[in-house]
């Protein structure tokens, strides 16, 4: 794509009737001007409802840590895209997809309801940043116990084998994540089992503070396929349109019948592990190289404006379509209330519904009003 | 494979539950190694590869926690799994999985997720420290997950219904020693025993043994010669299920004994014995007449060599012995 | 670090307790995820790699089996390794490793494993259900481990230069909400606190609480209280070694007041409070004034929006409640 | 090999002067003959030792299960065979590598009053079959749940790299263990850790009644080297000198500090997973095969008869020595106690050396021998 004629209406691409798992670029070639748009919408979305919450963190409304992926939003946004809204496919994202779930369905204001711990956040206050979902929505909630999400996914895409349908899972896995056995387990129990699932390791270069070298002596991720019998591909991650295509032809391929795919998303993960993270484990420079040089909405804004022809004020309609949407869900959240102490007492199990409260607790909201507040409010750095 | 009587065996009445509930809901199937042709370690799955073929009886890699965690995915999507662990023992591979994602999904993300997850366990049958254990203490501390153990076929059938279609994760642990010793006749009709009920084994008044899974015989053997040699009417409590407890049916056999020994096969520090004797004491203290006393293993990794598993393994005579101190108290 | 009055923190009294050993013993190293140039999540690990090189500071790939397992192997061989779980959150994935590989090691085979495994616990500060777990009560029931949990820096140092010592396993769980909000000054010397001891924290004569870790201070907030409002004289044992326990001192309060109440930050059905209660009615029933009771947190998986978290976990007015309850009976 | 000449002396094996790694057949050629007849020694003895054991087994001497290797001795001699005993090397063998436990010096006597659950036995009843060891004897017990020694032995090899020693480790794992996240997390920590370890996959076809293409997808299992970064080499596990060879070079790798190879060995389990498995799921035809055309031992006779031109009389010798060696540890064996019933209590700690007896048990021994005899002895089928 990058060697295309710069300026000017994009010139007509290649006829393609349809996506063939195998042939590369088959599946971007079918992307329409819309659909480029609001590839586009999303990216902007994300990198700017990141920042909204990072403005809130600094105010000390965030409870808990915030994360981010700054940087990493073609990645999240691309490969999501791929995935058929009308067909129930489901992915499970990680801390680092809060682009993929928008893209599925998301809305904003939850995102920062559950953020703020609020009471109507979509785990009433249960979870913290994006761990939610539900299948019916086309996405999962996430644990924060790495890993787990992949066996999970084989069980989901499992049921999608045996019932007969049509639907396709896509799994995230951090290249840190790929070291832990519930990977493994996973990923090697869905090829076997050629579950329709498309497993993506996000390789943005470091597991917390370490490289990806201290974590496998691998010359590069996607070489993990061939010792699961699958396909592997490697792809550029800060590229919107390759991650979309690359995905797509794995979730083709899926449906299709044929079973798993691993692909590899390189990119590079700017901001630390999380806001407290001061990345001084970084080496000189390299942040700020990926930044100028590896911007993915830098980047995207040059492919749209230069091959689609897409005009400047388009994009700044879009840019600000974003900032109302985020200003609005902004307004939204901080009005929720705090969930009420005792729905914490509240399902458990199906049966019974709820909990019994504690003999100790009889008298029980004054009991936890007269307390001293725990500390440590918004300071918990995990 | 009944007996002319029509007793069947508590392994056969487990079969016979898988086999009734996957033909009553075609959402129900089996997962585990080697559970297809060769019908699982113990035979337990026998016959349901043949009968409900190959997309319904998976055998899995060596992979636990794939195992749970597929069941998960695919009880989220309305299915109904059941797991087999080889042997009970390995069920610890899959902790994480089941203590961390299982069982906090219906809470944290209001997800379903009906399995269950069932193995071989417990000990009395020289099988070594890694294929004799009895993990419920391991699982009695985490909210979102229920135990059932079952010490008779009849129990055993109708808690493995209950466990198929309870909409939560059902640890369901089936004493090995049990497999092919105790028999009997199943009720008519679809017999589902409730998760969560205890079960009194035997009547008595002097003085309640609380247990559950292969103790249960130990404790009526204890029982019979305590009648027999000191005249004493022990009642015997049949626990079934560990999560939920039924606290009420402990409650009445010691405000009617007013003495209770509580007994289990597993090791004794943190096994769920101590649970039992603090809620006795929270909500029974006052109709105590002696201490709340325990008859569990000694406190190491379960040995091989016969003398020395019987040593660590509680025994009748234990249960007699203090029994008859408690009775004494 | 040290504040001007020599007071330092409880993770500071960790670390130097880790520098200590690893300047006396070139056989310590420390392995866990981010643990190096990093200085681990909560910085415990600061400075270590400048000081002791990558040989002995050792970053792994997210991996607990492997680090439990390793250090295991390692251990074997002579080395002292200390790993460390980034969230003790995370031993669940090593459960396996621990309670099967590692627990039983002496025993079956005679080896020595001579390792700590540590890493921020509990609750109180906002974690969520897998950032703030105590996982004590899940290990307390494998023989061959030991458990510490300190509630002072000074026992947060004097027991990791004892846990490093040992020749088995064990298991230091470090309370996060502690980390920097206790302060002390150290002991002089080389402050080794022994594993298997309690401590009383305040001395009393009407009830004894019983607790350890993060619930200590709150047991001692509530015992002011109880002063100043009742004049009740509280008695405060703080355990700090879960296995083995201090049996002597447990009886010894409650033969001194009586009446006991536990009380811990985990979750209540299979917590530790269960088997403290065990233990009190077999060796010292007859002085038993009351039930036994417990203040523990609420059944659930740990909610993370404040008003839930404080709604589910033990708080100072609960532990006042219920002792004023039990001072009644 | 295969190729040389028959009968008479063996041609001048080419002159090698030194193990190379990259040069397959650089370790054999430097094989003596008195190695070749040792190797033989050691698989001659696996199988007969087996043998004798089955005949306890049937007479219920054998508490619990047995398991056998058999068909599968050259590739748990040819292995074990390339450690040094001098230089300190440790295996960690499993369920079908008695093999290799006789080789770094297990003794039949033990290994049959293991068996037999005997007092005196390695771990004087507390464990099972063949597990036992210890690093001082170069070999480490295994436990059962699979894939956990995998993680040990990169601790015990790490050890050795920590403190710059010269020594090597080796682990064994079954084809089906691959499946297990301890097996992908040690692996991997071994790799990046660079430590001296060789990881030898034994393809024996079955993980219990599971073949192979059950547990994975992929075509073989080498194809995982790759994925970990570290060199890989398939040999034939029947040939127990091509075994020797492909993991003295492994070895030598290891110590020379290029770190962690995988190696898999072709083998075939010709017997059930334990004795009372009746291999009803095989295919027909499938045991007789690998019995008539791939038994190691008769491959090892006809290459050394051939090739080496050793006689049948000195094998004759050999055979004889076997017999009794094994007919004196049965004896012994079988005259050895039970372990006393408190021996139990002791050793679960370093301090306290021994449990307390729960009060019950005021009057021990009377108390359990009064007890029932628990049914089930030799009954147990896992
Ligand atoms: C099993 C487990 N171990 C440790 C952690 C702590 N932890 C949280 S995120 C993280 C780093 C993850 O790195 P990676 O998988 O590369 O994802 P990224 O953050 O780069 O997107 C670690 C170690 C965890 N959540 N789960
Ligand atoms: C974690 C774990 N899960 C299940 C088992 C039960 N099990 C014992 S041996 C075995 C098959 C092993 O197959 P493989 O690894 O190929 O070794 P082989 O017996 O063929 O030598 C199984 C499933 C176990 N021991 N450990
Ligand atoms: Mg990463
Ligand atoms: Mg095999």
């Amino acid at each position: 794509m990058a060697t295309r004629a710069r300026g000017g209406r994009a010139p007509a691409a290649p006829v393609v009737q349809a996506i063939d798992p195998e042939v590369p670029g088959s599946a971007a070639a079918l992307l329409t001007r819309e659909q480029k748009l609001e590839l586009y919408y999303w990216m902007r979305l994300t990198r700017s409802l990141e920042e909204r919450l990072v403005n809130l963190y600094r105010q000390t409304k965030v409870v808990g840590g915030l994360f981010r992926s700054l940087g990493q939003e073609a990645d999240a946004v691309g490969s999501a895209f791929a995935l058929d809204k009308q067909k129930g496919d489901i992915l499970s994202p990680l801390i680092r997809n809060m682009g993929a779930m928008l893209v599925r369905g998301a809305e904003p204001t939850e995102i920062i309801r559950q953020y703020m711990a609020k009471g109507d956040s979509p785990t009433r206050g249960r979870e913290l940043n994006i761990h939610f979902g539900g299948p019916e929505r086309g996405f999962i909630g996430q644990i924060s116990h790495l890993g787990d999400m992949v066996p999970v996914m084989a069980g989901v895409t499992l049921s999608f084998k045996l019932r007969g349908e049509e639907r396709v899972g896509l799994v995230y896995i951090g290249d840190g994540a790929t070291s832990t056995g519930a990977f493994h387990e996973g990923i090697n129990f869905a090829a076997v089992q050629r579950c329709p699932l498309v497993v993506i390791i996000e390789n943005n270069g470091y597991a917390y503070s370490t490289p990806t070298w201290k974590q496998t002596a691998a010359k590069q991720f996607v070489d993990k396929a061939t010792g699961y019998g699958i396909p592997g591909e490697r792809a550029d991650g800060n590229d919107v349109i390759a991650t979309y295509d690359v995905t797509k032809r794995a979730v083709e391929r899926a449906r299709r019948g044929g079973g798993v795919t691993l692909i590899e998303l390189m990119t590079y993960r700017r901001k630390g592990h999380a806001e407290h993270d001061n990345q001084s484990y970084v080496p000189d420079g390299e942040i700020t190289r990926w930044e100028k040089e590896n911007d993915p909405l830098d980047r995207y804004l040059r492919q749209l404006t230069g091959e689609l022809a897409v005009k400047r004020d388009e994009l700044a309609a879009i840019d600000a379509r974003v900032q109302e949407e985020i200003d609005a869900a902004t307004d939204t959240a901080e009005q929720s209330p705090m969930p009420e102490p005792t729905d914490a007492l509240v399902g458990v199990y199906d049966e019974p519904k709820t909990v019994e409260p504690l003999w100790f607790r009889s008298g029980v909201k004054s009991a936890v009003e007269k307390n001293e507040r725990a500390a440590g409010w918004g300071t918990f750095d995990g | 494979m009944a007996e002319p009587n029509g007793e069947i065996t508590y392994l056969e009445a487990i079969r016979e539950a898988l086999f009734e509930e996957m033909e009553r809901d075609a959402n129900v199937f089996c997962l585990g190694e080697d559970i297809g042709a060769y019908g699982g370690a113990f035979k337990v799955t026998d016959g349901l590869l043949a009968k409900f073929g190959e997309q319904r009886v998976i055998d899995t890699p060596i992979s636990e926690i794939a195992i749970v965690g597929a069941a998960a995915g695919a009880a989220h999507m309305g299915l109904r799994p059941v797991c087999e662990m080889q042997f009970i023992d390995f069920i610890s591979c899959a902790y994480d999985m089941l203590t961390n994602y299982v069982a906090t999904a219906r809470y944290r993300a209001f997800l379903s997720t009906p399995m269950v997850v069932r193995g071989p366990s417990g000990g009395y049958v020289r099988g070594g420290p890694f294929h004799s254990q009895n993990p419920e203490a391991a699982f009695l501390h985490t909210p979102g997950l229920k135990i059932v153990y079952p010490a008779t076929a009849s129990d055993a059938k109708g808690l493995m219904k209950a466990a198929i279609r309870d909409e939560d994760c059902v640890l369901f642990f089936e004493h090995k020693y049990l497999y092919r010793r105790v028999k009997e006749r199943m009720p008519e009709g679809d017999h589902v025993v409730p998760i969560g009920k205890a079960r009194v084994a035997r009547e008595g008044k002097d003085l309640s043994i609380i247990t559950y899974a292969a103790t249960v015989w130990k404790a009526l053997e204890a029982a019979e010669t305590l009648e027999r040699e000191q005249g004493l009417s022990v009642e015997v409590l049949d626990l079934r299920s560990l999560l939920p407890m039924d606290d009420e049916a402990i409650v009445a056999t010691v405000k009617k004994t007013n003495r209770a020994l509580i007994v289990h096969e597993d090791t004794r520090t943190g096994g769920i014995a101590g649970e039992i004797s603090a809620r006795i004491n929270e909500l029974a203290f006052e109709w105590l007449d002696a201490p709340v006393l325990r008859v569990t293993a000694a406190d190491v990794p379960l040995p091989y060599s016969p003398p020395l598993e019987d040593y660590v393994l509680p025994q009748t005579a234990d249960i007699v012995l203090a029994a008859r101190r408690l009775a004494e108290y």
